[in-house]
């Protein structure tokens, strides 16, 4: 085995790790079988461990989530794919209204585990229908953890955490890191559900990036360092739990916040990490919180007009030169 | 279905008639907060399909569920308790009327969004299928339930994938209001889509016990067999309102009162007085349920609040609810 | 005709003040017609205007909504009821993906003048899945227009906005506020969408709400009043267009600032508010913002849990003791 | 069809099959980002169905739906240019492959969630119903389609108000790389269900442009008649593979040869020969339509990008794209 995994080998590698361990991990979705997946990321799998594990389904996302449900809910770990994330408006009362809720509302007498692995974001030129960033829908909903990686290894470890957890996990695989490679982690590799990353230390601000804008971030922070800034990168991992720790003690430190984040700006999930900040975190700041979002437009198609709508190195080195200006 | 088998089905049905009723009044008399839909009426749909059923079967109901939770084994005493917002009730009053849940006898819950809980029965009958276990998975729902979408992709997958599932529609003729005949293509809307499947659809009278039994019996079989789904499409009427203190106002009255003829205790009573049964047997059976229901509401009314805190507990299989650190 | 009118009267005759000056003007939902709504929103209004202009529906929320948005791109505006807003969730691909989308995507051929009312939020005792406060899912995406009044002249002066807008607009009427009343407002009233109101004016600490919380901030100015602390209470009305201008310059008489809002926090729109003045407002503020905001769980059937986990006026005016005690 | 008729659409669907290569290669070559997903062999069901509507009816397409865009009046230039993100693109490059709309004849968009325009159509059917227009309103959509919940939901509402509205299925066999005989529960995905919603349904031959129009003429008149909808399943088969660079391996080499025999354009070649049509005059046509379309790659090679501002207009029908003061 070679040492380096790409994010798509990563999310088949990190299933089938799973697989091995549990039988009653089982997959479901749309052409992830002898297909092996759109986007190539469910491939081995069938060949593995067959048609009794790996379920081609019908265009029914609310068939595909719910029956996920029902199997969570009487002894089996379903592993559903929705094609992609923006799909998830096809079944959203799952993720909104009963998922998230069946545990609370029997008293604790059902548990669902179940993952909801979904490919995530722009950048690729897919226009309006099929390139959103939408993490935050899914943290508008209490009752259901969020993972969204930025690295191969990251992707393997929060995979296993979120197969094994016994709560409903919403799985984000950032289809513009899906051809970026790493280290492929050792077996039994785990990144605990909640734990954010520093992915670069610095002094001087706090940049908090998730998926596709921790990579963004970093490339920002390289070029800033030449004027002299000294970055550090957050790397959230997950949204629920949300490792507000990490970051309040990064601000600590730095007295500057910048959140870079793909979704809207409007409802982005950037606004409940700055609203703890500027709650708990307020005597700390020596300047106005910032965020970087994706503008409040659809995502348009071509490349040159979906660059001005989303969060790109430029907008970020002028954004953290402005905060560290002031 | 033997006599006495009849008879046990005549006291389960009894019981929630008169638990249905026991929670009409406490909620006119603002014991129940909130909303109830009540299934008299309906009794003989949950009880004779619950007596088809094997212990460890799965069931899903709607918010219109108290007789499935009753007849997967959940006591009057819970329900209502849990109605009345007391510790007591069934899942904690953290539920309500409209999400009664006996997961440790298979009552895997009630679903207040129409039509929801479809594919969760076919998830949990695809469960089964991948276990080996025998189990088949029930989904009790509305008429109104057919004309959305969850209902079309559940019986598709669960066709397709042969599941174990049995989807038994309750058709009360109406939506909240509106008849069902009004918004739908065909006129029996569950068992005319069948076709659609390509499975097993049928109409049945849903207020003989003894009918639904029969044909959740063979529904059940074939599934255990490994011959997929089937859809059966039981007519009933509801005695009261849809929802609070709905009167109903919308229902000629003739047809009220056809169907309060074919009452599902007096189509049992009848069967049971048919088979030799003595008329003091089988009332000694509607005294029992009687003083089970009135010990229910004294019980329930006698229960204790729900401490605060649980308001913050079990969002989280750990039985937590913390989002953040 | 009286004085007075209910919030739930109110909207009716929102309804049929724009049915009667455009013909265009139709109606769409379950149980509306003859039944007259199951909130009663639309009393009247079978009576006036008959089948042709107000139409039950099969319990199809798609096709509801999917209906009106091909009726709005053909010369018709629709007016589409979702039942209760938690709902949405059943119909959620139209007012993520297609709705607000269809206009930026076909790069302007298309209008999509439309409104789904639904009713919002808590405090009723109806459980998990009937009682959720949204409005914050509609703000996720871009391209939708959002009202939530909190007064019944409000409700007419808004519904005619939304219903004249060009714009598709979620119109969410509060199930705590049916049975409120207040003045009728004059014929032709109207109420600019995106304009904040200042609903009691104050000098030490600002307070953001809306819909529902309005009230629950007003009752905690008046209490808070005694104590000595004067809260001036802003009512957004709309959350977009989102009227930043009245919550900053209230910010910068006052230089504290508290949201109120019934959805969960995480993922709130006060997130939204919340960054705007941490960023912009940041020189005006003496104090860490704060909100009060509902609690990240699923909504609890017993009254006396609910309450714990809604905002109520102990948690504002224990909220704004702390801030002006800061 | 007269032979005349039948010869322009000839015409039409060599332009289509032209212009789809076309794109093939400028994808292939790098000058079209993103995805497209193109529609060779798909050529009569949009051409023969066009032919068969009035210029003001509204057509909804899905995702591959260059062929309906051009059979209602788009250019080949307009379409490659918005492939190749260019300032003169049909929708200003802003919507790409997959959403191209000429509102300007009635077609009202191509959408990208499958199954979402079909209770769009409902409504605009209902609109023209409204408005006493006589109008009727189509949507084409894929086998796939046919298992999502908004199928169902948009057949009912269409059937229990009797809307003027086609419900028109490509059939090709796959959806993107699975079979949907592998994952429908009938063997007609479409027709097979139209019983459900009490309305006709027939399987027609999706590749011979005169059946096509014959069907959605008798389905048009039917619908402008006050009858209500019809649900037509058009078999056909896709030349390239579903999107992108697809070579469309799954496919048996058999299958796809038995396919290419029955290629539209070949058909309606048959046709006219048959009807006396010189060969000269056939290819004459092949040769118009090469010139378009090579003219019109040039085009668009040569056109302008868009302006970036273009990113911040018509989110709102003002023009802007102002969410907060
Ligand atoms: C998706 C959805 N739409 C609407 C409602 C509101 N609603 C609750 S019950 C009901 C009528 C359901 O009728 P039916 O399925 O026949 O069941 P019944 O109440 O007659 O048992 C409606 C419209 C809902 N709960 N969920
Ligand atoms: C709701 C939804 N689920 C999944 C997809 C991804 N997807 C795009 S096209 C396609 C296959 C559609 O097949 P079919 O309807 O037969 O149309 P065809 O592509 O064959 O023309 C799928 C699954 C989507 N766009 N929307
Ligand atoms: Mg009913
Ligand atoms: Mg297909």
């Amino acid at each position: 085995m070679a040492d380096v995994i790409t994010y798509r080998e990563a999310v088949a590698e990190g299933i089938a790790r799973e697989m091995r361990r549990d039988s009653t991990v089982v997959c479901l979705g749309e052409d992830i079988g002898a297909a092996e997946g759109v986007f190539k990321t469910t491939v081995g799998l069938f060949a593995e461990f067959g048609p009794q594990r790996v379920w081609d389904t019908p265009i029914s996302e609310q068939a595909i989530v719910g029956a996920a449900m029902g199997a969570a809910m009487t002894g089996m770990r379903p592993v559903a794919e929705i094609m992609f994330s923006d799909f998830l408006a096809c079944c959203w009362d799952y993720l909104a209204n009963e998922i998230p809720k069946a545990r609370y509302m029997t008293g604790g007498q059902v548990t669902v585990p179940l993952v909801i692995r979904t490919a995530n974001g722009g950048g690729l030129g897919f226009g309006a229908q099929h390139s959103q960033a939408v993490e935050n829908w899914a943290l508008t909903v209490p009752g259901l953890k969020i993972a969204a990686p930025s690295t191969p290894a990251d992707v393997i470890g929060l995979m296993a955490s979120a197969i094994r957890s016994d709560d409903p996990v919403v799985f984000f695989e950032h289809k513009a890191l899906l051809a970026s490679s790493g280290q492929r982690p050792p077996d039994g590799h785990l990144v605990e559900l909640g734990k954010a990353a520093v992915a670069r230390e610095g002094t001087d601000i706090t940049v908090v990036a998730l998926a596709s804008t921790v990579s963004v971030a970093l490339k920002a922070a390289e070029q800033l360092q030449g004027d002299g800034i000294s970055v550090e990168v957050i790397d959230l991992r997950c949204l629920v739990p949300l490792d507000m720790r990490t970051v309040l003690s990064s601000v600590e430190r730095t007295s500057h916040l910048l959140v870079v984040e793909e979704n809207p700006y409007q409802g982005g999930w950037g606004g409940t990490v700055v609203s703890v900040v500027a709650d708990e975190g307020f005597e700390m700041l020596d300047a106005p919180i910032k965020r970087v979002a994706g503008a409040c437009v659809p995502l348009p198609f071509a490349d040159a007009l979906e660059a001005e709508v989303i969060p790109t190195v430029d907008k970020v080195t002028e954004a953290v030169r402005r905060l560290s200006a002031y | 279905m033997t006599p006495e088998e009849l008879l046990d089905a005549y006291e389960e049905m009894a019981l929630i008639r008169r638990t249905e009723k026991a929670a009409h009044d406490l909620f006119m008399s603002g014991f129940v907060k909130g909303t109830t839909h009540l299934a008299a009426g309906h009794e003989a749909i949950a009880v004779g399909a619950s007596a088809a059923l094997r212990p460890d079967d799965y069931v899903f109901a709607t918010y219109r569920g108290h007789h499935h939770a009753m007849a997967r084994g959940a006591t009057p005493e819970e329900c209502l308790a849990e109605l009345m917002s007391k510790a007591t009730g069934l899942c904690q009053a953290k539920g309500g009327s409209m999400h009664l849940t006996k997961a440790s006898t298979g009552m895997l819950g009630s679903y207040a969004i129409v039509g929801a809980h479809l594919p969760m029965a076919a998830g949990a009958a695809w469960s089964a299928k991948l276990r080996g276990s025998g189990q088949v998975a029930v989904a009790f729902f509305g008429d109104g339930a057919t004309n959305i979408g969850a209902f079309h992709e559940a019986l598709n997958l669960a066709a397709v994938w042969q599941l174990p599932a049995l989807f038994v529609c309750e058709n009360n003729l109406y939506m909240e209001y509106t008849p069902i005949a009004d918004v739908t293509a065909v006129p029996n809307p569950a068992a005319d889509r069948a076709g659609g499947y390509n499975i097993p659809g049928e109409v049945i009278d849903g207020n003989d016990v003894t009918v639904v039994h029969e044909a959740v019996s063979r529904a059940a079989e074939r599934a255990r067999k490994g011959d997929g789904p089937t859809l059966i499409e039981a007519q009933t009427y509801r005695h009261f309102g849809h929802s609070r203190s709905d009167p109903a106002k919308y229902r000629p009255a003739e047809e009220v009162e056809r169907w309060l003829k074919h009452d599902p205790l007096d189509v049992a009573r009848a069967r049971l007085e048919a088979a030799g049964v003595p008329p003091e047997t089988i009332s000694e059976r509607d005294r029992r349920a009687a003083q089970v229901v009135e010990a229910a509401v004294t019980a329930a009314k006698n229960a204790p609040e729900p401490d605060r805190e649980l308001a913050f507990t079990d969002v989280w299989a750990d039985g937590s609810a913390t989002w953040r650190t």
